[in-house]
């Protein structure tokens, strides 16, 4: 039982990353009908401007509640700043061009990310110092999680809530749901479309720049191109919750999470990708627009 | 009433769909206070028209002035805050949102919504009180053209410009609908509106324009219109 | 077998739980000219959808030369010789004229799967007659001199014409035709109304929804209205045009008088 | 289009006598955008065509490299008998795969044929059967003989390849002109309108991605016999973005858009090799300044073929 | 017209192609493919490096046989296919031999192209599958996995007495064949492995294959995968509260599995050959010193000097046969015996296979230091 309960925190953690990342690409979705493939590299991005503002900033081997907290916001609203820099620059002028320019424009500027990283900061791996949140372990009877995980899930959901909340309880929020469903009628209402995007990718990102924060401080070593295995389980998760939904990232986050864990803990680590792709293609069989997602008829 | 200035006037106005011209050089003016309806066969190009004077659709060549402004190269959001409202064709509400969310992005550009107008749309138009929770999508037909209309005033505009809002509704949600847009033009705001249902249309109007591909082949009073055979052709092919 | 081409009996077809088409029933015979109209939003277009297949309806029954079609995908519909044009014009629009009007010799052509791969002597046979076929109707809808044109940078009236030639090209037996005239100036209607006689008179039954009242009375030898998916009249021309339920339906009821 | 055929021939030409003036290392070069070519075409039928988001076509490439790979290694197959294979095999696994989810829409497509591409990797890292050669792949891949004769230098590859590309080009024509290449475009373009037609939209779906993969996997097998060694990475989900990616920058269903991707995709990193990394960034400024600019490739399709007999007075 | 231009063409090209091979003739070209890039990367730069350091010095007194040597590097960034365009690239640029590359599956996936075009190549690769074609092209210059595993499980099963043992690796043949041999080997002595599985290298998470191990309640979890992935499962397993002991494997043996492992590095073991700051040669002293001096760190771990000894043996071979005739060097490296090399004596095998070579398990000091345990 307490393996079960280890499997279960172990796969939360991870869900509640891949969740984070998911939301990012979900929101993109929901309003442009874009697949944002630059989405995993800012995540990775996160890592690397992080870890620099921390060592370079405030010295490697200090740390305090300010000086964390100080690297997350700041590495936010950089990574918030690349976002909407790239709306501006690679998705903007493609709004009415072919819908498939934009996804190679996406995929153009993931590459782009991608080797300015590994330019930047080289091709070898990077690895995070170990004392950015203490070390402290907790053991409940058998169940071990650590201080960093705690962080992760806790902080993870209290985003997520506030996310729900700005999306369903504020006026912008509304904004953008409404942009997502009609961006013609949303103009009409006087709703900047423009602006309303710009929100989008400010938000995306900077939940991007916090999951990619927590995958430095927990897993330590951080590499040019991994953004794209992080982007890529978050996207399939957006795709299982239903793409465009946001409470439906969420879930297939955590769900793709947890199913990851059980299948590597108790069948085999060797299948676990195939086991996740053989999920989603039946999700996708007989729910052909996700676990949340709405089946839109097409008009004739 | 006719002495008042020009709310709207648009000038030669033409407008393409990639080769396609769906406007040829239509010239159409609203007078603060007044009613107009533009009348019309499907495809005469009235969606077109009314797409581009809120923004939607760019012009080729035309102005259009809305209460002294060339808005010709607005964008649309900016057109709402100038106080003209449009609510399109097809109602296109936001089927996800509540009815009363719909109607709060109504007042979108208000800093904060104006209670009032929002308890005088319930006022008029009841069955939305009733289903104020209720998502926008599970709504009748003609719950949902209420809502659009009723979300299309809530940011207090000078012009109301409606786009067939009896398409589809049977005769006695007709009868609401136009009560309500009656009701909202004695308040003081000036309504531009495209209808199919001629004799509604007309009787609730000052003025009427008939547009036929993509020009305008006749203007008039509504008596004049409702009494001449041109819309009995138009509309039956009673042949002259 | 019935002396009726199509018959639909009864059919109800819902969006939402709301009523698209109610309970309704026609007939339609060989050779006829059949109109149906009715204000916009009455469920004309939906009916037709129903009829090609593309939704299903829920109650009822669509019979073709005495069998039950509905269900039935839309590209075995159109195999049994039912073609349609559309409201909003669907062409392949960067494709040429002439490709728009072959891919309705698709079903006309015998071509086998390894002929996407090699050609044989019997399949360029058939490729000509088919091209040959195309280009018969590009002068019968005087399109030759567009032939190469993407269909999508011609005007509203020659897209018309491509629509339809494309629909004829699979040489149906019942065309139908959703609002034929839509954009369409006096002159194009006047001689699309020619062309739709001739049409039947090669044999063709048509079925249309159309706005231009003048047109449908003058062409049309059975009229079915509709109202808010139901059937509120039906007749020929001149009874329907005075039946006051249709005066009222289109040119609105006056409230209270 | 008549023109792209044009293009075509002197391209062929040109490829043709590209040995006489090349060393053996331009050679290799010359064969890997043969053989990338080849696989970009396969792409283009059911992209470009057909118009199914198919973001997972290294997968098909690689069934054919690998089935060469592991009848020649394991079984002993001489490597022109795995040819028949090696194009069944994709065609067979396109349409069982395929079949149940060819239905899906545009993003969601995409997403499921990744998960094919990711699955079949894993597949192959497993070294299932011990048949795979795990994450190392197969090596020592025999060289092409017959009737005795070994077909080993790098001219006779690159002619090989050079063949595989002719033929594929006059598929690619072939197609063009016949009701199957013309329904593929009907479909792609409005498939509301192509059903109406009588088109049988999964049909001729599913016929493209079994053509199309069947290509890819003749594409795989002369690729397993360039490089001696099959390995996972050549197969991998970056490699189907780049085919996806090639059909895009060069223009859909363009055949000198789809040579133009290729060399763009391909050969020019080899050039500038020497800049190392930054040229991936180049690259994927590249992408984006040509999307905004040229948003249908950099030269896209221009349709209305039709013969030459109905061109009466065209204007 | 046309024809005369194709003649000059073709003349132009060919008198070129003379040039070129005449220039050929001048030089002796080396190729290095290895892991410049990726996640080898430092592994592979210094390789590279350390091959151009020998042959500077060789350069510096005139080359061998009175030519130049010129090297030239390709990166296979760690990855079989790139290694296979390697090999087929080194080939036609007519390089006499290749040293690498650093891992045996990139290693293997070129060897046959180099053992058709009859071109020597030296790796460090130490799966055993590599001199099992016993291609007389191919020469290791370290040691293989067998005898790695054979010494580990002597460690495990005599000195340690664990009673539960783990084995993980990655996918990798290098690693997959030595967790194999490993497990072999241990159950050959009697001993109990409760555990064999794989990781995803690279995937980071590897909790819930930890956790499962925990369930197990092993003694040691012995991980024949590279430092990379071996660093962080070290961590996790810390964190994970799983007392038993971490054994790495010689792939390990970098400085980035102690930053990876942080302050979880400390008691965990590494078995290898002795590492570079341990060899007492002379030789040893020097290049490491030279090596120092030109690059300004030191070399990322022994696999480059093993690398180097290969170069070396190869450089002698040409000098002693007076010979650019790959099969004649070929037949003289097989029966070479007690070369001087940076890491001991060289003697090779008529398989190719280095003979030799002692093992030891080191434990990870607090400041990262290693103390030998076990020779």
């Amino acid at each position: 039982m307490d393996i079960f309960l280890q499997q279960l925190i172990n796969g939360l953690t991870v869900g509640s990353l891949y969740a984070l990342v998911a939301l990012g690409y979900t929101m993109v979705y929901g309003v442009m009908k874009l697949i944002n493939f630059a989405h995993g590299d800012l995540v990775a991005l996160s890592a690397f401007a992080g870890l620099t503002i921390y060592v370079e900033i405030f010295g490697e081997g200090t740390n305090s509640l300010f000086i964390v907290l100080s690297v997350f916001v700041i590495t936010a609203l950089i990574i918030a700043f690349v976002g909407v820099l790239l709306e501006r620059l690679a998705y903007r002028p493609l709004r009415t061009a072919p819908r498939l320019s934009a996804v190679v424009s996406a995929l153009g500027a993931s590459l782009v990310i991608q080797n300015s990283i590994m330019l930047i900061w080289g091709p070898n791996m990077k690895i995070f110092p170990s004392n950015l949140f203490p070390s402290t372990i907790w053991n409940l009877n058998g169940v071990v999680f650590t201080f960093t995980q705690v962080m992760i899930m806790g902080i993870s959901a209290l985003l997520m809530v506030g996310l729900y909340i700005f999306i369903n309880k504020t006026k912008m929020g509304t904004a953008i749901r409404a942009t997502a469903i009609d961006q013609d009628a949303a103009k009409l209402m006087g709703i900047n479309v423009n602006r309303v995007i710009m929100t989008i990718f400010i938000i995306g990102s900077a939940l991007g720049a916090v999951a990619g924060l927590f995958i430095g401080i927990n897993y330590r070593g951080i590499t040019f191109d991994m953004g794209w295995t992080y982007g890529l389980n978050a996207f399939v998760a957006a795709i299982m919750g239903g793409i465009g939904n946001i409470p439906g990232a969420m879930l297939g986050g955590i769900l793709l999470g947890l199913f990851n864990a059980m299948i590597s803990g108790y069948i085999s680590s060797e299948w676990a990708e195939t086991f996740t792709f053989v999920l989603l293609v039946v999700i996708l069989i007989f729910r052909p627009t996700g676990i949340l997602g709405e089946t839109i008829a097409e008009k004739v | 009433m006719s002495e008042n200035k020009n709310l709207l006037e648009i000038k030669n106005l033409h407008v393409s769909y990639g080769a396609i011209k769906a406007i040829k050089g239509i010239d159409i003016h609203v007078k603060e206070g007044e009613v107009v309806a533009i009348l019309g066969a499907n495809g005469a190009g009235k969606t077109t028209t009314l797409r581009t004077i809120s923004g939607l659709l760019r012009s080729n060549s035309g102005e259009i002035i809305f209460d002294g402004k060339d808005i010709t190269k607005t964008p649309a959001h900016d057109i709402v805050s100038l106080g003209m409202s449009h609510s399109p064709e097809g109602r296109r509400v936001f089927g996800t949102l509540s009815t009363e969310e719909n109607l709060l992005m109504g007042a979108y550009i208000l800093k904060k919504y104006d209670k009032k107008v929002l308890d005088w749309i319930y006022e008029i138009l009841p069955r939305l009180k009733e289903r104020r929770g209720q998502l926008a999508g599970t709504l009748s037909g003609g719950e949902q053209q209420m809502l659009a209309i009723g979300r299309s005033i809530m940011s207090n505009p000078k012009l109301l410009i409606l786009d067939e809002p009896s398409l589809g509704l049977a005769p006695v949600l007709v009868k609401v609908i136009f009560k309500a847009i009656k009701e909202i033009s004695k308040s003081g705001v000036t309504v531009l509106l495209v209808e199919q249902n001629a004799k509604a249309a007309l009787k609730l109007a000052d003025r009427g324009y008939v547009l036929e591909l993509g020009k305008i082949s006749y203007e008039g009073n509504s008596e004049e219109l409702l009494n001449s055979k041109t819309i009995q052709e138009a509309y039956l092919g009673k042949k002259k | 077998m019935s002396d009726y081409l199509l018959e639909i009996k009864d059919v109800s077809k819902f969006f939402h739980g709301l009523v698209a088409i109610d309970d309704l029933s026609m007939k339609v015979k060989k050779g006829q000219i059949y109109g149906i109209i009715g204000p916009n939003g009455a469920g004309k277009t939906t009916l037709f959808n129903c009829i090609t297949g593309l939704y299903t309806p829920e109650k009822g029954e669509i019979i073709w030369e005495g069998k039950k079609i509905n269900g039935i995908a839309p590209y075995k519909i159109a195999e049994l010789g039912i073609l349609r044009t559309f409201q909003t014009i669907r062409l392949f629009s960067e494709m040429s004229v002439a490709e728009n009007i072959m891919s309705g010799r698709h079903i006309k052509s015998n071509q086998k799967w390894y002929n996407g791969i090699i050609h044989t002597p019997s399949m360029k046979k058939d490729e000509k007659k088919n091209w040959l076929k195309v280009g018969e109707l590009m002068d019968f809808f005087e399109l030759s001199k567009y032939a190469t044109t993407p269909a999508g940078d011609l005007s509203y009236g020659l897209q018309r014409r491509i629509e339809m030639a494309r629909a004829l090209a699979a040489e149906p037996k019942l065309l139908i035709l959703d609002e034929p005239a839509a954009g369409l100036n006096e002159n194009e209607t006047i001689k699309l109304a020619q062309t739709i006689r001739e049409v039947r008179d090669q044999g063709v039954t048509i079925l249309m929804i159309e706005h231009d009242m003048d047109m449908v009375m003058s062409l049309c030898e059975y009229i079915t209205v509709i109202n808010f998916g139901a059937k509120i009249s039906e007749g020929e021309p001149s009874f329907v045009q005075d039946d006051p339920v249709v005066v009222e339906a289109y040119i609105g009821s006056d409230e209270d008088e | 289009m008549r023109q792209s055929y044009k293009i075509a021939i002197v391209f062929l030409i040109v490829m043709g006598f590209f040995p006489l003036f090349s060393n053996s290392s331009w050679l290799a070069v010359g064969t890997t955008f043969l053989i990338y070519s080849v696989v970009a075409f396969s792409q283009d039928i059911i992209l470009g065509r057909a118009g199914a988001f198919q973001m997972g076509h290294a997968l098909f490439f690689g069934l054919g490299a690998y089935a060469t790979a592991i009848l020649n290694v394991h079984f002993g197959v001489p490597i022109i008998y795995t040819f028949i294979p090696a194009i069944l095999i994709p065609l067979i696994m396109a349409i069982v795969l395929a079949g149940p989810i060819i239905h899906l829409k545009g993003d969601y497509l995409l997403v499921a044929t990744i998960g094919f591409n990711i699955i079949f990797i894993q597949v192959i890292q497993n070294d299932i059967f011990g048949l795979t050669g795990g994450p190392n792949g197969i090596f020592g891949i025999d060289v092409v003989r017959i009737f005795g004769v070994e077909f080993m230098s790098q001219t006779a590859i690159y002619y090989m390849s050079f063949m595989l590309l002719t033929l594929t080009l006059l598929i690619m024509r072939n197609l063009d002109a016949s009701k199957y290449g013309r329904a593929m475009f009907y479909i792609n373009k409005d498939d509301i309108a192509a059903q109406s037609m009588g088109i049988n939209v999964r049909y001729y779906k599913l016929y493209a991605f079994a053509l199309g993969s069947a290509i890819a996997g003749a594409a795989g097998s002369m690729f397993a016999i360039q490089y001696s060694a099959v390995s996972p990475e050549a197969f991998n989900v970056v490699q189907s973005i780049m085919f996806f990616t090639i059909v895009l920058v060069g223009g859909s269903a363009s055949l000198p858009g789809v040579l133009i991707g290729t060399f763009v995709m391909f050969v020019l990193p080899e050039i500038f090799r020497e800049f190392a990394t930054a040229r991936y960034l180049v690259f994927g400024l590249a992408m984006i300044l040509t999307m905004i600019l040229r948003p249908r490739g950099i030269w896209p399709v221009k349709f209305g073929n039709i013969p030459n007999y109905l061109k009466k007075d065209t204007k | 017209m046309k024809r005369r231009l194709l003649k000059l063409a073709t003349s132009v090209v060919a008198t070129s192609a003379l040039v070129a091979s005449l220039n050929a003739a001048d030089v002796i070209k080396i190729g290095v493919q290895a892991p410049i890039t990726g996640k080898y990367a430092n592994e592979g730069q210094s390789i590279d490096n350390g091959v151009k350091l020998i042959v500077d010095q060789y350069n510096a007194k005139g080359g061998v046989l009175g030519k130049k040597i010129e090297v030239v590097s390709c990166d296979d960034e760690g990855v079989a296919q790139k290694a296979a365009i390697c090999a087929r690239k080194l080939v036609n640029a007519g390089v006499l031999a290749v040293i690498g590359s650093y891992t045996s599956g990139a290693t293997e996936a070129a060897q046959t192209t180099y053992y058709r075009n009859g071109v020597l190549q030296t790796s460090d690769g130490t799966s055993d599958s590599l001199t099992k074609h016993k291609y007389w092209t191919f020469f290791r210059n370290s040691f293989p996995n067998s005898a790695e595993a054979e010494f580990t499980a002597k460690y495990f099963v005599n000195v340690k007495h664990y009673k539960k043992i783990a084995v993980l690796s990655d996918y990798s043949s290098y690693a997959t064949g030595l967790a194999d041999a490993t497990a072999k080997a241990i159950k050959n002595l009697n001993g109990n492995v409760i555990y064999r599985g794989k990781i995803k290298s690279g995937t980071q998470n590897f909790t819930a294959v930890l956790t499962k191990i925990k369930s197990l309640n092993p003694d040691v979890i012995y991980f024949s995968g590279y430092y990379n992935d071996g660093g962080l499962l070290r961590a996790q397993q810390v964190q994970l509260g799983i007392k038993a002991d971490f054994v790495g494997g010689d792939s390990n043996d970098n400085p980035d599995f102690m930053k990876l492992a942080g302050s979880s590095a400390k008691g965990t073991y590494l078995i290898n050959v002795p590492t570079p700051d341990i060899l007492p040669y002379d030789i040893a002293k020097k290049f490491l010193k030279d090596y120092k001096a030109k690059y300004g760190m030191m070399p990322a771990s022994i696999w480059t000097l093993l690398n180097i000894d290969g170069l070396r043996a190869v450089l002698y071979g040409v000098e002693q046969t007076k010979s650019t005739d790959t099969k004649k060097i070929s037949n003289f490296l097989h029966k070479l015996k007690g070369f001087p090399g940076i890491t001991g004596p060289v003697n090779f095998r008529s398989d190719g296979e280095r003979i030799g070579g002692g093992y030891m398990a080191y434990e990870v000091q607090g400041d990262n230091s290693y103390k030998i345990v076990y020779k």
